[in-house]
This record gives structure tokens, C-alpha cells and sequence, in this order.
């Protein structure tokens, strides 16, 4: 959607967040402030490790989706762009998972953008999540705060 | 079998480790039917109150009474992980 | 300060935002979430076109100030790391006058800390900014936003 | 001439301009007598209210008497810039 100014893409492979924020930062001279939010596999050390994690989506829904969220977001901040990029697929420790960057001529403009898009992602995003686990896969179940996080808007 | 004239089922989530299948072609008509034909242990799980519906892509309401054509796809989605 | 995780630097040189991400997020792979906001002299065309900014600070108080303030902000949110840089000197469009960034396990905290750090460098730092515009050099005076930004914590 | 013996006064901002200088040594003493011996011009502005003074990197409060000691460094400064 190039008028609109927003990117949002479904990756299955690996991408590079500091490659992506040149690119995003080089396309938005215009703006003052870009705030961006980089998800990681978190690694963790000891018996809890998870070893993988494997995001699935739904093609029917889940890019659609996504693009309804950039859309909504654009409508309710002055915002030059936005990208929003999301993975699926088989994950390791300290691979990106999402990054979401928001340029504005307003700090505030940007920093809330990125927030609530993020928000809205976890919450009421179509991915499901597995994690293995020394013990096996594991499915993921929504925690209570992401539906706290979503009502803050 | 020939998926021509069929409707299909897709399964996410942990649906899919519970079906032992990501989608199942069936044949159109209502959805009540279709359940019946299934594996119980399965269809209670599909019916579940946290499990949402999509019919080609767009959320069904709760009390939808849905009807599958041929061609049709209808999503079965557990509660997304969040995170 | 390594033992506290904060990196403060104030440089007279550019600085490439994408590499420092990059560094920043490679060590810190168990933070789930990295939020940065990058600040940079905004490229508008036409006849108030800024040609040049020039920041001057004031070696007695600007980057003690900024390490006063890295350290309160990693006191008061959960944090993995955090990072400051800031620019002084004169700048062009398009170059990279401030970069936060947050690394936390939990998302909110990498916002608020991130988004904190900013209206207080903002409103609160050791910084003069004058601006060249066809008309000159001319001092940068503060602004009422600045100082709700501040109130806002 | 030798900066032994001396103070300094550190003018920041816009201050800088109207003093035409960024750094003045001074003879220790009271403030009072060190800015008399200013440009009236100057010395007003460096009173301004929304003017803030800085002992060897140490905000002052409003009404602190300053007297400045071989070595001390009284740096003024107008409000920050924000942005």
C-alpha cells in the first residue's frame, strides 16, 4: 500500500530489524521522531530454555488482518509511516519476531502509534504460538494482560 | 477423491494437533451435519465457547447458524497466544 | 557504566542508528522487547527549510545530567539495558540527532522507559539549539509541550 | 594574560552571543562586583529571571549569594531548548 505509507509484511524466513529501521528511517526524512518495538525469541538460560518456537498463522485472515491494524493505526495518529513486519514459522533464540516503527513530526504521535499497534498485534493478532521445551511442544494460551494491554485504547 | 464439490475444514492452533490435521475436505451442507460425521472427541473441542468461527475469512457470530457451499472454507480459531 | 547496564554517550561525530541497534540488541538476547525512538533533523522543503541545526552543551552538566537520568530511569522500570546517545555540534537533514532505546523482558516497561527517557532529555537536558534558515541563525526557545511532556510522569 | 589567580564566567545558548564570547575570566569576589564591572547589556540578560546559575556544575538555588573563589567556574544558563 504505498499511499497509504504503510508496510506490512508476513515473513516466513528470518529478516534483519537494522536493516529494515535503515530503510524505514533513509524513506522518512520528513519526520522528526521514529519510535520503533523489536520482538525477539528471548533467550533464556537452564531447564525452562526454550529451545524453538513456531508461530502459525491463517492466510485467509491473519495478513489481512494485519493490514486493517496499519490502516486503523495511520487513521488515529499523524503519522509519515509505518512498518509493520511479522513472522511465522520455526523460531530460535534471538530471532526477530516482530518489529513495528512509527515516524511522526510528533514524538508523542509516534511513541503512541507503535504502542498501540504492539497492543493490538499480541492481542488480536490470528497467530498461534507452540514452544519446545526440553519437555516437548507446548501450544501458548492468551495471558490476562494482553486483553489489559488491548483496553488501554 | 476429488476435492471438486467439496466444502473444506481448516483446523488452527492446537485444533490442529487435536483433528491430527491441518484441513479436511467435506462435503457442503449444514454445519451440524458435517460435525456429526467427525470424531466426537473432536467435534466437542470445535464446538468449545473459546473457539471462534471464519467463513472465508470473516469472523462468524456466535449463533450464526452456518451452512457450507461447495468451495467453502470454514475456519476453526482457539484464542490467539497474545504475548 | 557497564555494571548498571546504562550506555550513556554525548558525541561531537555522527553516529549510524542501525549499527547501534544492532550492537544494542545483540547484547541483549534475553530482553523479549527492544523499543527505540530515534530523533533526527527533519528534511522540510520550502522557504523555512532548516539548512543547519547546531546543538551546544555545556561540559560541566550535559552528560553528567544524562547519566543522572539513565540512571533514574532504569531505577524506576525493569529493565535488561539502555542506551542514550546524543548529538551536539551542527547537523544537517537527515542526520541522527538522539537515539533511546529500552530493553526489557516485558513490553510496558521498554515503552514507559524509553518514552520517559525522552521528554526528560527533551525538557530537561543541558542542550542549546539554534537553527539556520535563509534568515540566519536563530536561538531555539523552549516549548509549553515541553514542559507537559515532563508533567506527565 | 594569566588565568592564575582567576574565575570563570561561561555564558550558554543565546547568551553566548550577547556576550560575544563563550568563556570570561574574572577576578574572584562577590557576584555583584564581578557583574558590575560587565556591560550593563550583558549583565541584565545574565539576570534575567528565567536565567539559571551553575557553580562549578552545580545548579544554584534562586536567591543564593554567590561568591566566587580562584578556580570557580559560573556558568549561565537560559532555558533548554526542548524539542
Amino acid at each position: 500500500m504505498p499511499d497509504s505509507g504503510a508496510a506490512v509484511r508476513l515473513l516466513g524466513e528470518g529478516f534483519s530489524p537494522a536493516e529494515e529501521m535503515a530503510t524505514f528511517t533513509a524513506a522518512h526524512p520528513e519526520a522528526g521522531g521514529i519510535v520503533s518495538f523489536l520482538g525477539q525469541v528471548r533467550a533464556e538460560p537452564g531447564a525452562h530454555a526454550v529451545e524453538a518456537l513456531e508461530l502459525k498463522h491463517y492466510a485467509a485472515m491473519t495478513l489481512p488482518g494485519m493490514e486493517a491494524l496499519a490502516a486503523a493505526t495511520r487513521k488515529r495518529w499523524a503519522l509519515d509511516g509505518l512498518l509493520i513486519i511479522h513472522r511465522y514459522g520455526v523460531m530460535r533464540a534471538g530471532d526477530p519476531i516482530v518489529l513495528v516503527a512509527a515516524a511522526a513530526r510528533h514524538r508523542r504521535d509516534a511513541f503512541a502509534a507503535a504502542d498501540f499497534a504492539m497492543d493490538h498485534l499480541k492481542s488480536q493478532s490470528w497467530f498461534w504460538k507452540r514452544e519446545k521445551t526440553a519437555s516437548g511442544w507446548r501450544w501458548i494460551e492468551p495471558r490476562p494482560d494482553d486483553h489489559r494491554d488491548r483496553a488501554r485504547w | 477423491m476429488s476435492t471438486s464439490g467439496l466444502a473444506k475444514l481448516v483446523f488452527l492452533g492446537r485444533l490442529e494437533d487435536i483433528a491430527g490435521m491441518g484441513e479436511l475436505a467435506v462435503t457442503p451442507g449444514p454445519l451440524e451435519h458435517i460435525l456429526a460425521a467427525l470424531d466426537p472427541a473432536l467435534a466437542v473441542e470445535l464446538l468449545g465457547e473459546r473457539v471462534r468461527m471464519a467463513l472465508n475469512g470473516a469472523l462468524l457470530g456466535d449463533n450464526e447458524a452456518v451452512v457450507l457451499a461447495e468451495g467453502d472454507e470454514l475456519a476453526f480459531l482457539p484464542p490467539v497466544s497474545g504475548g
